[in-house]
């Protein structure tokens, strides 16, 4: 390659700067500097990353994002960030929608009336805020007459908590005993146990 | 018992059940039917007693664990009698669907917690908006194969999501808006503010209430100062902000005018 | 002052970062950080533009403007820019663009202030974005002295989205209540019981 190792860096941490919270991704690195290998990109990223992590004098840091990373400022900034009316603060998940979120991570494809089972509560407005926060997204329908709407988990969910893969998502604490399923009397409870009874 | 926690800490019938097994110390895995259902009644007792309309959910819950309570206390029946037209349901067989169902929603809910941390640790971290590019790229964007474009949808989404963070950002709107904010009144505002001010005031920052009502009463306010000659505006140029000073009349302003007199 | 230096530039190092092309005044700066004079951050901010400069490894600067300075990417970055800026995206129009053109699409015509309004924050570039790409175009000035300039789309909107003609939008009204059933922040029922409760 002909570039220096300082002069991609210095062209990354442009490019970060850049498109500030849409980050880049490997992909777009690779494509501006078609000379270097993803490997020495993903090195350098890792160095940048290391580099600003240690160096008191900076207020940023990279943050992994699906495929990329992107620049932002370090977690003692908020205070600081947040004196400016320019940064849109957004609001927290409400524990309505968090839970919502939480079972659709774990047993996606999962419709509506399935996490209303788990929940004991109606979820609808939780999956409504979930969509238009675009954390969970459509991924099918249910097989059978009922035709539900199946929900699944976005990259963007990913992104929202930091994750990197679903792998990172904490094990339940305990297996789940019983299979969910397409559930559509509104009497969940009773049904369940109506199975259970017909099972002997 | 009493009733130290609200209500709005629970988030159904499932959540409040398992707070009375945290709160009873029960073990989860060998409820007492009778004990839970009367401590989940008394406390839904409690909120009829100021006449919440109580969820249907709750209720549900409430006529489940009677008809389990119930059953306990009765015989189990001959095995000939499931012939009949209901068969007989086993109150030990609907304890333990509970059970799995408390447990399965208490492995979420705590899921849930970990997913607050990490929200919150996210939230700590803020990044600039993205530069504007656009000088670089392909203007023209019906080039752009319809595949890749962006869809009435996309553009939907991005006005509801505008739309659903102002609300989250300013949960008493709703009252504001029936307010009654009487023009005068926003024009003795903008006076106050433009003569503690002693400076010209950016058109935008006198309207720092982003609701629609007050954006129009300040507008018309506006109008009125300046045919008044209390006040001027001056753009210098397109996209510039309009600067407000006081006019020439600014003194005959009377502070004291009556505010409903418009 | 309580601050050290490093932390010092780091806090100014963040704000850069945050405020980009608008940049940042010494009197904004002087308000997040009451605890140093005006000398001292001129200081400091004179030693990063040194650094930044001398740092082959940045790819960033210190740009002056009136009463302050704001981040840039220094100059040999626009090559990279442009690079960059023609890879094809998977979302041609960014979220801000998007969110004015509705609110042109359904609002015109209209200003920028009232577009403003609307958003919350600033639309200039946003505007500039979508007139450089076409897709809205100016209808005329507002009545009275300020004479601001109104907004209105283009037939390459209608193109662009697929329509035949506005009245394919879905009517506004509706938006507006399927997004205030969307409004997750609490159940009805919880909300109802706190009134009671605050009534006690």
């Amino acid at each position: 390659m002909n570039l220096k190792p300082a002069k991609i860096h210095s062209i990354i941490e442009g490019l970060l700067y850049l498109t500030g919270e849409e980050g880049l991704t490997l992909d777009q690195i690779g494509k501006v500097l078609p000379e270097c290998t993803g490997q020495e990109i993903t090195n350098l990223v890792e160095q940048m990353r290391k580099d600003y992590e240690e160096n008191d004098e900076s207020g940023l840091m990279i943050v992994d994002q699906p495929n990329g990373f992107r620049l932002t400022t370090k977690p003692f900034m908020a205070d600081y960030a947040e004196k400016f009316a320019v940064i849109p603060k957004t609001a927290p998940l409400s524990q309505a929608a968090l839970e919502t979120v939480a079972i659709i991570a774990y047993k996606q494809p999962v419709s509506r009336i399935a996490i209303e089972e788990i929940r004991g509560v109606k979820s609808e407005r939780a999956l409504q805020t979930l969509m238009v926060k675009g954390l969970i997204k459509e991924v099918g329908r249910a097989e059978g007459s009922g035709r539900a709407i199946l929900y699944g988990i976005t990259p963007v969910f990913l992104d929202y908590f930091g994750l990197h893969d679903l792998s990172e998502l904490p094990p339940l604490s305990e297996m789940m005993k019983h299979q969910n399923e397409q559930m559509d009397a509104y009497d969940l409870f009773y049904d369940h146990y109506k199975e259970t009874i017909n099972d002997l | 018992m009493e009733y130290k926690v609200k209500i709005d800490a629970f988030e159904g019938p499932l959540d409040l059940l398992l707070h009375l097994i945290k709160k009873l110390e029960i073990d989860i895995y060998d409820i007492p039917v009778a004990e839970i259902t009367d401590q989940y009644l008394d406390f839904i007792h409690h909120m009829q007693k100021i006449e919440l309309n109580i969820a249907s959910e709750y209720l549900l819950m409430a006529a489940t664990l009677i008809a389990m309570k119930s059953r306990m206390l009765l015989p189990k029946p001959e095995l000939d009698d499931e012939d009949g037209d209901e068969p007989y349901e086993d109150p030990e067989m609907a304890r333990e669907a509970l059970m799995q169902q408390l447990i399965d929603y208490r492995q979420f809910k705590e899921a849930a917690e970990t997913l607050k941390i990490n929200e919150g640790e996210r939230m700590q971290l803020f990044a600039k908006t993205p530069s504007d590019l656009s000088s670089f790229e392909n203007n023209d964007l019906t080039s752009i194969p319809v595949s890749g474009r962006a869809t009435v949808h996309d553009m939907l989404r991005a006005f509801q999501r505008l739309m659903l963070k102002k609300k989250l950002e300013q949960p008493l709107s709703t009252k504001i808006d029936r307010q009654i904010l009487p023009i005068g009144h926003q024009m003795n505002k903008v006076m106050n503010e433009l003569k503690r001010a002693d400076h010209p005031l950016s058109f935008q920052s006198i309207f720092s209430y982003p609701d629609r009502t007050h954006f129009i009463v300040t507008f018309l306010a506006l109008l009125e100062l300046m045919k008044m000659n209390a006040v001027i505006c001056r753009q210098s140029d397109n996209f510039d902000d309009i600067l407000i000073n006081l006019g020439e009349g600014a003194d005959e302003f009377e502070a004291s005018e009556d505010p409903f007199d418009y």
